[in-house]
């Protein structure tokens, strides 16, 4: 049952994955995202992140790729043109990426030579209530930090796309 | 014919290989799109791959830790989204297209 | 604090009091000063006028930087203390030369000048390596932009190219020092030559070779020694006049200096191995600056390339390992410091009376300037090593020495006096004799009071250096005996014997021969 | 888990109180434009000042009371305090040369004085990262502010393309960062740098070192993109040349010196058990920084650029510290950042003010006859750029000194040599200035070199200060670094 | 103490007067000066050799450290032995008349002061050649009368033709000089010293088989250097030149002393130069080679300086062959005597040309002898002494010269009788074409004031009596004892014999019928032509050295080697740095997707990397 999940959803991810990369319009390719997005929740929820799964859909689903496909439609952007320029860069780089994915599967298959068996229900600390404890205890520091790279994150925001001052 | 024995689970392994199959697409979105937003998307999604390795050894360890460092994670793509999607957002303004290759005034 | 101290920090307090003083009085000032530094330096002379003694004076040993160890170590002994005089009495003459000549940027021109004084008096005292590297890069600085600002037309082209040449030598020499460092654990030059000799401290052959061409190489860029010299010329006829007298005088000195203070002592059996190799260069460069310089149609460069020739000798006295051929060096260093530094002030007279520097643009000066010319003519004859005046001192002793290392050297080295005197005879003969141009009738007048006040201690000193040696030989040879037997620790490499009177095995000297003839 | 909890004590806070008045200092910055309106944007920068110092002050009293906060999170020790006083001195320099820029840009606003701010806060907490999840969300805040202040002119068509660079890069370079940390969690269960460091050493443990050495490559990728280091280094030129000129200053010296100091920590604590399988990528990247950045600088006309390419050079010279891996190196990089930052400053500074509106004047040719127009800030410009060239006595040169010296130390003998002679051809390209300046006559199309505004002259004048205190008298600046260098593992 | 240094000290102190104040002194005030301090210095050195009257052994006078330089170590030192109080006399005795005469010569040139100058300078580098007592304070004076020599050389500045010939004097010497320093080196190196005495001393322990090798080397260097001085194969092309000088110089300094001092340094090493036969048989052949040559040339000259010119190469030959046979003495006293006859023949000639407004071509003198018979009756003298008339100076040394020649080698002999009656011919062609005949020029002769011709009238009673009054073989027997015995009667006939023949052929020529020298010139053709044009040596020398020096000097070290070669590599290797510098700054594409190219190609080989080197824990694992 795990195994047919993992490869079904893995499945599914791949192939979103692969859909965000091969097609020319940006909605194509966030709506393929949260395909990937959705699936990895449910690999979240197989491997006991019952928090992270959800913080998964709501935030990164819901939340980040809502304002990706917000700001595709404000600037309403179209399909990509065909490639101007860079087959030698696609030249160079196809087997760069064939080579960098074909190394770091062979270093994790050497890495990790007894890998245990991912079973469903095996590993129960990703609760919210777990993470919540972590968080306000050990990861406090962190979290409070954050809170500074959020103001941040809005006073670019604001900086970079408000109105013209007079 | 006797049946083929489905797995009734798989090894860690399989969900880090995933991982890396899923970096190495984000690393690619990166190198071939065209648009901006795209080449966005993609490093958002190399940072779920990224999550997705974090959770795996949460899991591998049996700790919380690796949940806690995806969590950081999807609150620092939030931030990037944000500003990203601003500067993005001036560019288009100030030139009018998303394209990758047009933006390279400052160069040799 | 030591006298040495004071003469070492006066020209740096000069430096700053003519910058922040106004322009009007820079010039006042700059030979106010640096007279008193030169009369002041001139009490440096008391230890060394008695016995010849290798001992070093005015010592001060203190700590600049704690980790890694940092010392403001200076002394002054026989090898240093008249390459210091020499640039002490120069800064002043220099000044007196500009003094109608510099009309822009009067202040900063005068504070360089006292600036490089301070480099050059630094790079002379210096017993840490650190502190030696410090004050070799400082004279860089004021030489590039007395070059650059107050030279002529392709002065950039000159400065830029003096710069990089020798920065890239002085990097070489910075790797070898810090390499010394990790070895010996100290900056501290006398504590390295001691680590040395009491073998405490031992460079297998494959350390020495690197470090010590990594020193040569940067000291050969500042002699110059044929190949690295072609930078030399065009530094020199760009200069203004002050500074191609002090880039000759003073700072082609530091880098034969440096060969014989640190070198020889440090690298004693890499100096014998690369010697036959480095006295081929420094012959080849003596014959080759000659007769480059016979065929130079500008007069500053006719004396920039006999520059490469006459310190072709000091490499080659410095690498026969004699005592004959070291003094010689040492002295030649002086020699070449007042007459190539006269000549370089004559040129500068001639210029700036008819703005040009080509000798074509001369002839018949002896007509309308009789004193001038004589003078030109005492600094030829100096310079082309005629008895009684300074060279020929020099340049017998280093071809002594060389004829005792091998009589081909010296014979050899001996067609570049030849030479010399083809190139400044002739030079003489086009500018000085036959009937005077229009040009020349125009504007050329006879040497004034200001100008004789300059060039008349050269003069003095030619003669002088000429004659009485022994006063200023004493302590370079004193000092030269000792280098020549640190620089013999580990040698297996011995001087060859002199050539064999005949085809039996030599004996060496007189009384050996007669032993020899006795015995039989 | 709750029952081991205890509350962090007083001094845990006092250790990241810089970090405190900086985010409290930002914050009510904005707050008090809102409130003071348009009409008193001319007292933002000395606020901005006050509060820089305050932090300044902070960081000493932390660095007074040294150990670990937050469980461990951040550890504030004399390493730590180095370089938190050094991003929070650029920043005091920066926010110096800022002022009369915006206005001239008509960009005066708290924003940007709060920007900088919390980039300091976030390298601040590089500084004293001792977490790896402190070490990417210290470098975030560090990044975000400073992507933000990239492109801080927004309608500047530079700005934004500078912007855009780096921060499509930057993200790019982190996922990397990201993933590296990732498998080593998996391999040590762990995050902390001294526990990494306990399993790694720890004869029990059993892991492949290739896994390991392929985190350490990784995570190599995300520090070396933000120190600017080969083959990472594409972002820098053109993101220093595209930012306003103080910007620019800033991020060639805080951000980098927090990366530099936070790549140190990580690899002389948590990676320390596997020197020589990194060492030899580090010679190369360090190698391959300091001729690209020499030798491309060559064929600038445009200062900026020129400089940022310096910039590239400069973070090959810190490199070789770092592959000298002894605590001769790390003191040696930690005083070379000091000095670069000292020296950098001061050269952006003049660079702020002569380029003019709109930056107008960017071209070396335009400094043509600058001595003439302007004696003492040309001699100023020229005492930095001997710096930048390493000529002794200045701050420059002691710091390619302790550099090259632990190189030797370590044995890195060719690294030294090629080093060396690198730094000789790069004074070619600073000679250029100096030769535009004081060789050449003056034309009409150039000198936008107006009076010098009093921020600019007093970041100068402490940039002049501080190059001459470390070329001098390098001694206690020194003492502190060698001191600081033991990291604990 | 006898103060010997206050005889090379007394012209030094004229210099410097006449150098310093001389032209605000009246030129009756630089002649004293000139003159006063040479006659002083004459006067002085009478005075020492008086007082150290029999001079058997050297008397040394040291007064201070030189150069000292390890086992180097050179006093001011002089010293005077028998050798040297000749030519003390002569360099003084002979100076100070010619130092009166010129007073009178040189009344109406400018620049007198300098002219006096100058000559007292010669004085006291000469002095000091002579007196020195080792190798280098030798070398001083000797390198000092060169440069006196080329400044006087070149004292008509102004002419191109003079300031090139002093050149060429200046520069021919220094070769000489280079053969003479490297032997001062070896000297150095062979014996330990370069003290005379100390040299000769060991020189003479030194058996012959032992040291052969390096005395053949160091008295064919000491030629190289003599030859150059004294004008000897091949360097004597800078004399004829040095004609460019006043007359008086050319009297004093290229006849009487100056080029003679190679033959005193040879004489002054024969402690050497007996252990080195080859050296010593080479010095004989040169110096008959030189006579020979320089006869010949004289032959055909017309510049009356000229003839004279070749006169003293030829002469000068003539003693060095002496020296090379072994005659020491004998050369030493053809140097005196010399001294007297070509003084005395070229103050003549510049008295003559004196009268004639500095005209020197004979063609276009003749039948002077009623018009100036005063000079006529004092060159009649030198005209016998040089031809060797018996019992006149030259003849008392010619004969003993070729005695010893004869002694050594009879063809050497024959060949020396040949030029004595060559040199006869050659001088008295001079004579008859200047004195005899009828007046072919345009000026008005006068005669010369009697400052001139009284110097000339004592220097004619020392050309007649000279030989007779000065034994020289018997002064100097203690320092080379004559080694063959007694006269040979046969010998000086012949010789007597050669001479005359020489007159009464000229005298055919000349005077009894003057178309017979056009019509043997015309019928030699080619070979006249090669002698008249002194053989093509100067073209020669012209052709192979001084061009190929210069032009390949400019275009091959210079152009190529320095500007082409050199820097080229230099600034080539800037621009190489620079061409690196835009290879590498193409990587700046400004694109972001190449340089995230860059990201992924750096981070895949640096994963390759680390995981393919072998760390201390093992391999791929």
């Amino acid at each position: 049952m795990d195994a047919i999940l993992f490869f079904l959803f893995a499945a599914i991810a791949v192939v979103s994955a692969i859909n965000v990369v091969v097609q020319r319009h940006p909605i194509s390719s966030a709506l393929s995202l949260v395909g990937v997005m959705g699936s990895l929740a449910v690999l979240y929820l197989l491997l006991g992140a019952e928090f992270i799964a959800a913080a998964q859909m709501i935030v990164y689903a819901g939340a980040i790729m809502v304002l990706f496909v917000f700001v595709i439609m404000l600037l309403n952007a179209g399909a990509e043109k065909s490639p101007r320029k860079g087959w030698i860069l696609t030249a160079v780089a196809m087997p760069l990426l064939v080579l960098f994915l074909g190394m770091v599967s062979y270093i994790i298959q050497r890495g990790f030579p007894n890998a245990p068996l991912v079973v469903f229900g095996q590993f129960t600390g990703g609760s919210p209530k777990d993470v919540g404890m972590a968080l306000f205890t050990r990861y406090l520091l962190p979290f409070e930090i954050t809170s500074v790279l959020i103001l941040i994150a809005i006073i670019g925001a604001v900086v970079l796309a408000r109105k013209e001052m007079e | 014919m006797p049946p083929i024995p489905l797995p009734t689970a798989v090894p860690l392994t399989y969900y880090l290989i995933l991982s890396a199959i899923l970096f190495a697409l984000g690393v690619a979105g990166f190198l071939f799109r065209k648009s901006l937003i795209t080449v966005f998307m993609s490093i958002e999604l190399m940072l779920n791959a990224v999550n997705l390795t974090f959770v795996t050894f949460s899991y591998q360890h049996k700790q919380v830790d690796g949940h806690l460092f995806t969590f950081f994670v999807m609150v620092v793509a939030a931030a990037e989204a944000a500003v990203g999607l601003a500067i993005i957002l001036t560019v288009f303004k100030n030139r009018g297209t998303l394209a990758v290759d047009e933006i390279d005034s400052l160069k040799l | 604090m030591t006298l040495l101290d004071i003469v070492l920090f006066l020209p740096l307090v000069a430096f700053i009091v003519i910058l922040a003083l106004p322009k009007t009085l820079s010039r006042t000032l700059a030979l106010a000063t640096s007279m008193g530094i030169f009369i002041v330096s001139l009490g440096l002379l008391a230890p060394f006028l008695g016995k010849p003694t290798s001992a070093v004076s005015f010592e001060t040993n203190l700590i600049w930087i704690q980790s890694p160890a940092i010392r403001y170590h200076i002394s002054l002994d026989g090898l240093g203390l008249w390459l210091l005089l020499l640039s002490t009495m120069l800064t002043p003459l220099c000044v007196l030369i500009s003094w109608n000549y510099i009309t822009d940027r009067v202040k900063e021109y005068y504070a360089f000048l006292l600036l490089l004084e301070f480099g050059v008096i630094g790079v002379f005292v210096s017993m840490d390596l650190f502190l030696f590297y410090v004050f070799w890069e400082v004279t860089l600085v004021p030489m590039y932009f007395l070059i650059g600002i107050w030279g002529h037309d392709r002065r950039i082209y000159a400065t830029v190219k003096f710069f990089l040449y020798t920065m890239a030598g002085s990097v070489l020499m910075l790797a070898a020092i810090l390499y010394l460092y990790s070895r010996a654990g100290t900056f501290d030059y006398p504590m390295i030559l001691q680590l040395l000799s009491s073998g405490r401290l031992q460079l297998t052959a494959a350390e020495q070779l690197p470090l010590f061409l990594a020193f040569f190489i940067a000291f050969a860029i500042k002699v110059p020694l044929f190949p690295l010299h072609t930078w030399l010329p065009d530094a020199h006829v760009e200069a203004p006049t002050a500074g191609s007298v002090m880039l000759a005088s003073v700072m082609l000195k530091m880098g034969t200096y440096g060969i014989v203070r640190f070198c020889l002592p440090m690298f004693g059996n890499a100096a014998h191995q690369c010697a036959p190799v480095i006295i081929a260069l420094a012959i080849i460069g003596i014959i080759y600056g000659a007769l480059v310089a016979l065929v130079q149609p500008n007069m500053k460069k006719l004396v920039a390339y006999s520059s490469v020739s006459h310190l072709g000798f000091v490499v080659l006295g410095i690498f026969t390992f004699t005592q004959q051929g070291m003094d010689g060096a040492v002295y030649q260093m002086l020699n070449h410091g007042i007459s190539t530094g006269a000549l370089f002030m004559l040129v500068g007279f001639l210029y700036e009376r008819n703005h040009s520097l080509e000798i074509k643009s001369y002839g018949g000066v002896a007509n309308v300037a009789p004193v001038l010319s004589v003078i030109f003519m005492v600094t030829t004859l100096a310079s082309i090593g005629l008895p009684v005046l300074n060279n020929f001192v020099g340049e017998f002793l280093v071809l002594q020495g060389a004829a005792i290392v091998s009589w081909k050297y010296a014979a050899l080295a001996g067609l570049g006096v030849i030479f010399s005197a083809c190139y400044m005879l002739w030079l003489y003969q086009r500018a000085f004799f036959g009937e005077a141009g229009e040009g020349v009738r125009h504007h050329i007048t006879d040497i004034n009071k200001r100008e004789l006040l300059a060039i008349a201690p050269l003069v003095i000193l030619m003669v002088w250096m000429g004659t009485g040696t022994s006063l200023f030989l004493k302590p370079i040879t004193a000092v030269n005996a000792q280098i020549l037997e640190q620089s013999k620790i580990n040698v297996e490499y011995q001087v060859k014997a002199p050539p064999a009177p005949s085809a039996e095995p030599a004996p060496a000297t007189t009384a050996a021969v007669v032993e020899v003839a006795r015995a039989r | 888990m709750l029952v081991n909890f205890t509350p962090p004590s007083a001094s845990e806070y006092i250790r990241v109180l810089p970090e405190i008045l900086l985010t409290v200092g930002g914050t009510i910055l904005m707050i008090a434009e809102g409130l003071a309106g348009e009409r008193h944007r001319r007292g933002l920068a000395p606020m901005a000042l006050a509060f820089l110092l305050l932090a300044l002050g902070g960081a000493v009293v932390a660095g007074m009371d040294p150990g670990p906060a937050f469980n461990n999170m951040l550890t504030v020790d004399g390493y730590a305090t180095f370089f938190r006083l050094l991003v929070l001195i650029v920043g005091i320099l920066s926010v110096l040369i800022s002022g009369s820029y915006l206005t001239r840009e008509n960009a005066d606003s708290a924003d940007y004085y709060a920007l900088i701010l919390f980039s300091l806060c976030g390298q601040s907490i590089l500084a004293s990262a001792n977490e790896l999840i402190m070490v990417f969300i210290g470098l975030e805040i560090s990044s975000i502010a400073t992507y933000v202040l990239a492109g801080f002119l927004r309608n500047d068509k530079r700005n934004n393309e500078a912007a855009i660079k780096y921060f499509l890069l930057g993200s790019f370079a982190t996922a990397f960062l990201l993933y590296g940390v990732g498998w080593i969690y998996g391999v040590t269960g762990t995050t902390n740098l001294q526990e990494i460091h306990r399993f790694l050493t720890s004869s029990e443990s059993v892991y492949s070192p290739l896994l390991v050495s392929a985190c350490a490559a990784m995570m190599f990728v995300g520090f070396a993109f933000k120190v600017s280091a080969a083959p990472f280094q594409g972002w820098a030129p053109d993101v220093y040349q595209g930012a306003p000129a103080p910007v620019s200053a800033f991020m060639t010296a805080a951000p980098k010196a927090a990366a530099f100091a936070v790549f140190l920590r990580v690899y002389s604590i948590a990676f320390s058990g596997l020197t020589e399988r990194w060492q030899p990528i580090l010679w190369v990247s360090a190698m391959a920084t300091m001729v690209i950045g020499n030798f491309a600088a060559l064929r600038q006309d445009n200062i900026k650029r020129m400089l940022a390419y310096s910039s590239v050079a400069h973070a090959g010279y810190v490199m070789v510290a770092v592959v000298a891996h002894s605590e001769a190196g790390v003191a040696a990089a930690m005083f070379y950042l000091a000095s670069y930052a000292f020296m950098n400053l001061g050269a952006f500074a003049i660079v702020t003010h002569y380029v003019g509106k709109g930056e107008r004047y960017v071209g070396i040719d335009d400094m043509a006859g600058y001595a003439r127009q302007q004696p003492l800030i040309a001699a100023l410009f020229t005492w930095f750029l001997l710096s930048l060239i390493g000529v002794p006595l200045t701050g420059g040169f002691f710091g390619k000194f302790y550099v090259f010296k632990s190189a030797i130390d370590s044995n890195l003998i060719w690294l030294t040599v090629l080093g060396l002679l690198n730094s000789a051809v790069a004074a070619y390209y600073y000679l250029r200035i100096i030769v535009v300046m004081y060789f050449h006559e003056p034309t009409n199309e150039t000198g936008a070199a107006g009076p010098v505004p009093a921020g600019v002259r007093l970041a100068l004048i402490g940039s002049a200060i501080g190059v001459f205190v470390l070329g001098v008298m390098p001694s206690a600046v020194l003492e502190f670094a060698n001191r600081s260098a033991m990291l604990s593992r | 103490m006898h103060h010997l240094w206050l005889i090379p000290f007394f012209p030094l102190a004229g210099f410097l007067v006449n150098g310093i104040f001389g032209r605000r002194f009246s030129k009756g005030l630089v002649s004293m000066v000139a003159v006063g301090s040479v006659a002083l210095s004459f006067a002085w050195a009478l005075k020492c050799l008086l007082a150290l009257a029999p001079l058997e052994t050297p008397h040394v006078e040291r007064y201070f450290m030189w150069i000292q330089s390890g086992s180097l170590a050179i006093p001011y030192e002089l010293s005077v032995d028998r050798l040297t109080a000749i030519m003390l006399m002569v360099v003084t005795g002979i100076g100070s008349l010619i130092h009166i005469y010129a007073t009178g010569y040189m009344h109406d040139e400018d620049g007198f002061y300098r002219f006096f100058a100058y000559l007292n300078l010669f004085m006291f580098f000469m002095l000091t050649l002579v007196l020195a007592n080792n190798y280098l304070l030798l070398f001083v004076g000797w390198e000092g009368v060169g440069l006196c020599s080329y400044l006087l050389i070149g004292y008509y500045f102004l002419k191109h033709s003079a300031s090139t010939a002093g050149n060429k004097a200046f520069i021919v010497n220094r070769i000489g000089d280079f053969g003479f320093s490297l032997a001062m080196f070896l000297i150095f190196i062979t014996f330990g010293s370069l003290d005379f005495q100390k040299v000769f001393e060991a020189a003479k322990a030194v058996p012959v088989e032992v040291s052969a090798g390096m005395m053949t080397a160091i008295c064919l260097l000491l030629l190289v250097g003599a030859a150059g001085k004294s004008a000897q194969i091949p360097l004597y092309v800078w004399l004829p030149d040095a004609m460019e000088g006043p007359t008086p110089v050319s009297a004093l300094i290229h006849a009487a002393t100056m080029v003679t001092a190679g033959v005193y340094m040879v004489a002054r090493s024969a402690a050497i130069f007996t252990k080195a036969p080859i050296a010593m048989e080479t010095v004989a052949w040169v110096g008959l080679a030189t006579a020979v040559m320089a006869a010949t040339i004289g032959m055909t000259q017309f510049d009356i300086k000229k003839v004279y010119a070749y006169s003293t190469v030829s002469q000068l030959g003539y003693m060095f062959l002496a020296l090379g046979v072994g005659a020491f003495s004998a050369g030493i006293w053809h140097v005196v005597t010399h001294a007297f006859f070509k003084a005395l023949l070229f103050l003549g000639a510049g008295s003559v040309i004196h009268a004639l407004h500095h005209e020197q071509d004979m063609r276009n003198m003749g039948g002077l002898r009623t018009k100036i018979p005063i000079t006529f009756a004092v060159l009649a003298c030198a005209w016998i002494a040089i031809s060797g008339v018996p019992f006149t100076s030259g003849w008392y040394s010619k004969e003993a010269i070729l005695g010893a020649v004869h002694h050594h080698s009879p063809l050497m002999y024959w060949i020396g009788v040949a030029t004595a009656a060559v040199t006869a011919f050659y001088v008295s062609r001079s004579m008859f074409m200047t004195f005899f005949g009828e007046y072919r020029g345009h000026a008005h002769p006068h005669e010369s004031p009697p400052v001139m011709w009284v110097p000339l009238a004592v220097l004619a009673v020392l050309s007649l009596a000279g030989g007779f009054l000065f034994n020289v073989p018997h002064i100097l027997e203690p320092l080379f004892p004559v080694e063959h015995g007694g006269h040979d009667i046969m010998l000086e006939i012949i010789g007597s014999a050669a001479g005359l023949v020489g007159i009464g052929l000229a005298y055919v020529m000349y005077v009894a019928s003057p178309g017979l020298p056009d019509s043997i010139s015309s019928s030699l053709g080619g070979v006249y032509r090669l002698v008249y044009n002194k053989y093509y040596v100067d073209e020669a020398y012209d052709a192979t050295v001084v061009r190929p020096l210069v032009s390949g000097s400019r275009t091959g070290l210079w152009q190529f080697g320095d500007v082409w070669l050199i820097d080229g590599v230099v600034n080539g290797m800037g621009g190489f740095a620079r061409w690196i510098g835009g290879g590498v700054r193409t990587l700046q594409s400004g694109s972001i997707r190449s340089y995230a190219a860059w990201v992924v190609a750096g981070a895949v080989i640096f994963i390759i990397a680390a995981g393919a080197i072998a760390g201390s824990n093992g391999g791929l694992r």
